[in-house]
């Protein structure tokens, strides 16, 4: 299917101040791979995953979601095709209560409320956290909270699904619990994260980025397990591969 | 601390109000409109009145005591907001000099009659809109006024400012427990130091505002919020608005308490 | 200082009310012609903001209370006066219902009081002027700070004369506003300086979000000095026209402030207006026959300057005292008896 | 030295909102010693942090601090005996630029301009920052971020140091580095994180706490091979001993 492609070609993106955020980037991840970002502070995964959807436009270059080229008229469209978790998920969870939040994004593609309602039972049910719909999100748990912003873009139903950082302040359950999550959605993924266990654990292919350049992109377990590479790019081994 | 103490005011607030009893189950449109209603009579009477207001508690308390609302609580927050209310009242009995007979002998200036109205109005007024918020979630109270013709540009943008208070709280709170740990009562507190906390509190919000709307714009925002039809009145409701209509309409317009008073002196 | 709902009448409530609300219906619809999608969000949580900045504990040498930084001014330079007015309202709506600050029948003079003031007037009015291209930071903290003071003071003076009007405080004009004033001069002195002092922060930092926000100065462009004063000319006789008619339908307001402050009384006929529409009402009601509508008495005798108030027989007011103090016991036996019987249900 | 002794003695917390935060908390922690507080999100660790200067007073129970009892009175005392480092570097940096915001607390303690100066150049050395000290904080990197803020910290040279989450969305290099500098450190260290390899690198005991009371206290090494401990607190291994 080439449905479920994203092309970058060379991509760049300046920063309204000046920032040289992203230069000359290019890849292509098809349907149903699993790709992890990785790189220093700083690097420019953020702004990356922002052009997926079209919430930042490049300066020069394309982007195609599949077989749209992504530009302005099409933004809509292809947002409904990428979704993306944002680092934080207060950022995220922007409704006063878990279900309208859930709700949002179906709500703008014009559903029904019955199909809406269908739609949020389902996508809160898969992160387990159907029991909270009623409950305003700031009283959730750190872990909670992931989970239900993780539904509330699942309830669009992507083809693609981005993420940004997912397990940062979790601890190790609710970490665990994500990654298993992770593992059992058909979607095509990327995430950028600086856990590389996770990364290890969850995406097969892996891109990593120095100052808003692709420096390498290859199977997970050679890049992850090249230490010259890694510490060029302010980055480690993963954990569970050092040994004391 | 008392940045802490109002933090957690609101926070409890707003903890009560997702309760689920009675009165929180009532449609928050007719909870509304009777709140206004309520306080619309209150401050009708003229600023002699002050027996007549009593009957009015009745309203308050019953919500207490239905919707589960620590009562004590209530209390304390009428009491914190009073100054303003004192200090504008407690000059009417130095200047108002009429002379009242309260009994035979007994008399008062008539400052004092009206001083204490404005506190027992006062009271009434503040508990009941505090109710309102203790027995109303508050996305409650901003989908009632959307249904009751507000704009919802307005009334989307309170609800984010709802949603955002507690976030933006919490951040605020800790930086400004890493001031004052880094101030040792030297009173760092300065008005300087002040604007830098806000400027870089400022810079920090419109940060997450950028961040939001991305979020939104990746759930299909296109610039309008949706809503979801959430309300049906009720029977209960109904009886609610009746109760309250009769409540008002009797108490404001029949002395009650004076003709109790008579009934009472009559028999003995 | 906020305007409390135990010291408003009806009349005076109900119209700020009405101003009010039409001031947010009509900024609603001019900030709907020209919005930035992103400016909802911002509103909402620039709104938290404000309300977390006035939380800050620093203190303002002279005054205990929190004197709440209004932050409209601020509100208004980011967004312009639309949105920052829209932004103020639910400000004041949030501390009105958690922190009972103000009331919500008060609303309605806050709003006015807090909002109106800063955002249509002194931004437009005073700050742009002085501040002009907003290079300079010396001219901006002269605009800040005068702008600021100015919107302040005229909060307080309506502050005073919406308790005047409502007739509820005994408070002379002349005291009242010499109480008010100065504390809001000092208030608005330290509001100016941290105003000032915001915005040229942000004006080092970010200079793109000033600049970003006045993509928004068309709004302020088409708002020109003299459509704001007809503006203000306009609201200023529906004001006068509303207060002047609850003036003749509610005598002792206005001519009641007029008398302390002209120390000469003019006395109005008292059988108008809403005493008088009640007194119709229960006239109707049967089932009270004989009783005797208060308050046109009371304040009838107050007006005349009686020296003996009421003119209700010494047995009136025992009736009164103990009726009220039995409805009080009964009002609190009921609260303890339902409270009893929950236990019972529910152990 | 009684001096850096941190005790507390059934130490319960309540927020004012109702939630019992801490429950009968006791444990000494003396000269020297580095322990780290685990547990679920949740469990109150940052709470606790915030009781060992004041920033919160315990409901019930005393808090010791070397010879001082922790009272509104000893609070301003104790403050330069303890240094916090909060979770958020950006909460902590307030002051234009990196130097000031260093000096801070030295000039709060009435030290002048020759002195304050010293602490701060020897205070960003130590952090490795000290040509950082004309920038403002808010265009530093992340892990540059956490640098100047336990410089600003132990600029006030307090005896005991505590962190809450010192390594959060920090890359693996500067987590390195962070781990290093923390390993130099001769102070008592009190650090609360979900990261347990940081935690083994660092700390020599280790103390969990579930719900608000603490359900183990003892050395690192074998609480955090206790699986089955650890699991019930909805933590695991730490990576660096999980082989997959
Ligand atoms: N709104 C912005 N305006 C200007 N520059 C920005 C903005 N956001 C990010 N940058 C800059 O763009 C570059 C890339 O930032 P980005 O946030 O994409 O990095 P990142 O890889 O996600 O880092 P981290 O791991 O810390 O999340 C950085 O140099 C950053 O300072
Ligand atoms: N400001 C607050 N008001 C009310 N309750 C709070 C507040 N802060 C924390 N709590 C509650 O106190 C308990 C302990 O919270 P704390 O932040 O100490 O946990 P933690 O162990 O640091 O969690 P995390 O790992 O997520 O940082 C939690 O149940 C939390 O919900
Ligand atoms: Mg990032
Ligand atoms: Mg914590």
């Amino acid at each position: 299917m080439s449905h479920h492609i994203v092309e970058f070609k060379n991509v760049s993106f300046r920063y309204p101040d000046g920032t040289d955020a992203l230069r000359d980037i290019s890849f292509r991840i098809t349907h149903g791979e699993a790709v992890g970002i990785i790189g220093a502070n700083g690097a420019g995964k953020s702004t990356l995953l922002l052009h997926m959807n079209g919430s930042l436009m490049p300066t020069s270059g394309t982007v195609n979601i599949g077989d749209l080229y992504l530009t302005r008229q099409t933004r809509q469209e292809i947002r409904r095709k990428v979704g993306i978790v944002f680092q934080n998920p207060d950022d995220q969870l922007f409704m006063p209560t878990v279900y309208e939040d859930v709700a949002f994004g179906p709500l703008n593609l014009g559903m029904d409320e019955a199909a809406v309602r269908e739609r949020v039972e389902v996508a809160l049910s898969r992160v387990n956290s159907l029991e909270l719909r009623h409950k305003p999100p700031h009283y959730l748990s750190c872990g909670k909270k992931s989970a239900v912003a993780i539904a509330s873009v699942m309830a669009v139903e992507p083809d693609i699904l981005a993420m940004d950082e997912p397990a940062a302040n979790l601890d190790p359950k609710s970490r665990r619990l994500l990654i298993n999550m992770l593992k059992t959605f058909a979607h095509t993924k990327i995430i950028a994260s600086h856990d590389l266990d996770l990364i290890l654990d969850v995406c097969h292919r892996c891109i990593v980025i120095r100052e808003g350049m692709i420096v390498a992109d290859g199977p997970s377990k050679e890049i992850l397990s090249n230490q010259a590479l890694l510490e060029e790019n302010n980055l480690e081994l993963p954990l569970s591969h050092q040994r004391d | 601390m008392t940045f802490d103490k109002e933090y957690y005011n609101i926070g409890l607030l707003d903890r009560l109000s997702y309760q689920n009893t009675f009165v929180h189950r009532l449609d928050p449109r007719i909870k509304l409109i009777a709140t206004l209603l309520y306080l619309f009579t209150v401050i009708s009477f003229s600023k002699y009145e002050v027996v007549e207001l009593f009957p009015f508690f009745l309203y308050p308390v019953l919500l207490i005591t239905l919707g589960e609302i620590p009562l004590l609580f209530i209390i304390k927050k009428v009491v914190l907001v009073s100054p303003f209310a004192i200090f504008v009242g407690i000059f009417n009995p130095f200047l108002d000099t009429g002379r009242v007979v309260l009994m035979q002998e007994l008399t008062i200036s008539a400052g004092w009659i009206s001083f204490f109205s404005i506190l027992v109005k006062f009271t009434l007024t503040v508990s009941t809109a505090l109710l309102l918020v203790t027995t109303t979630s508050f996305p409650g109270v901003c989908h009632a006024l959307r249904q009751l013709g507000v704009p919802s540009l307005f009334v989307s943008q309170l609800l984010f400012l709802y949603r955002y208070i507690f976030v933006l709280m919490e951040e605020t709170m800790r930086i400004v427990r890493a001031r004052d740990m880094r101030s040792y009562g030297r009173r760092g507190t300065g008005i300087r130091i002040f604007v830098r906390l806000v400027g870089i509190l400022f810079l920090r919000t419109v940060e997450r505002a950028e961040r939001i709307y991305y979020a939104m714009l990746s759930r299909g925002f296109q610039g309008d919020m949706p809503t979801l039809k959430r309300f049906r009145i009720t029977a209960s409701d109904l009886g609610f608005a009746a109760f309250v209509i009769a409540f008002l309409f009797i108490f404001r317009f029949y002395p009650v308490s004076e003709e109790l008073g008579r009934f009472v002196q009559g028999v003995f | 200082m906020h305007m409390a709902d135990a010291l408003l009448s009806p009349t005076v409530g109900a119209t700020m009310w009405a101003c009010s609300m039409a001031a947010i219906g009509y900024s609603s619809k001019q900030l709907k012609k020209n919005i930035d999608n992103k400016t909802i969000p911002l509103m909402g949580v620039l709104g938290a903001f404000i309300f977390a900045a006035m939380m800050i504990n620093f203190t303002i040498p002279g005054t205990g209370s929190s004197g709440h930084m209004g932050g409209g001014m601020i509100l208004a330079v980011i967004l312009g006066p639309y949105a920052a007015f829209l932004v103020m309202a639910s400000v004041l709506i949030v501390q009105a219902l958690f922190f009972a600050d103000g009331g919500l029948l008060a609303l309605g003079c806050n709003i006015w009081n807090l909002g109106i003031y800063p955002c249509f007037l002194a931004y437009p009015l005073i700050y742009n002027p002085i501040a002009g291209d907003g290079t300079s930071n010396r001219r901006i903290a002269i605009a800040s700070i005068v702008s600021v003071l100015i919107a302040l003071q005229l909060g307080a003076c309506s502050v005073v004369m919406e308790t005047l009007l409502s007739r509820k405080s005994e408070l002379p004009f002349g005291t009242f506003v010499l109480l008010m004033q100065p504390i809001h001069l000092a208030i608005g002195l330290v509001e100016g300086f941290v105003t000032s002092g915001i915005i040229t922060y942000v004006k080092k930092a970010r200079p793109e979000i000033l600049q970003s926000s006045s993509a928004y100065r068309p709004l302020d462009a088409s708002i020109s000095v003299k459509n704001v004063l007809v503006a203000f000319v306009i609201m200023a006789v529906i004001t006068g026209g509303a207060l002047s008619w609850f003036a003749s339908t509610h005598p002792d307001g206005l001519e009641w402030s007029i008398e302390k402050v002209t120390g000469k009384a003019e006395l109005a006929g008292q059988e108008q207006g809403i005493a008088h529409a009640l007194k119709g009402i229960q006239g109707k009601t049967a089932f009270l026959p004989d009783y005797n509508f208060k308050p046109s008495v009371q304040e009838e005798s107050k007006e005349k300057k009686s020296p003996v108030w009421p003119a209700i027989d010494a047995g009136t007011s025992v009736a009164g005292i103990v009726g009220g103090g039995i409805v009080l016991g009964l009002v609190l036996l009921i609260g303890f008896g339902i409270r009893f019987f929950k236990r019972k249900t529910e152990p």
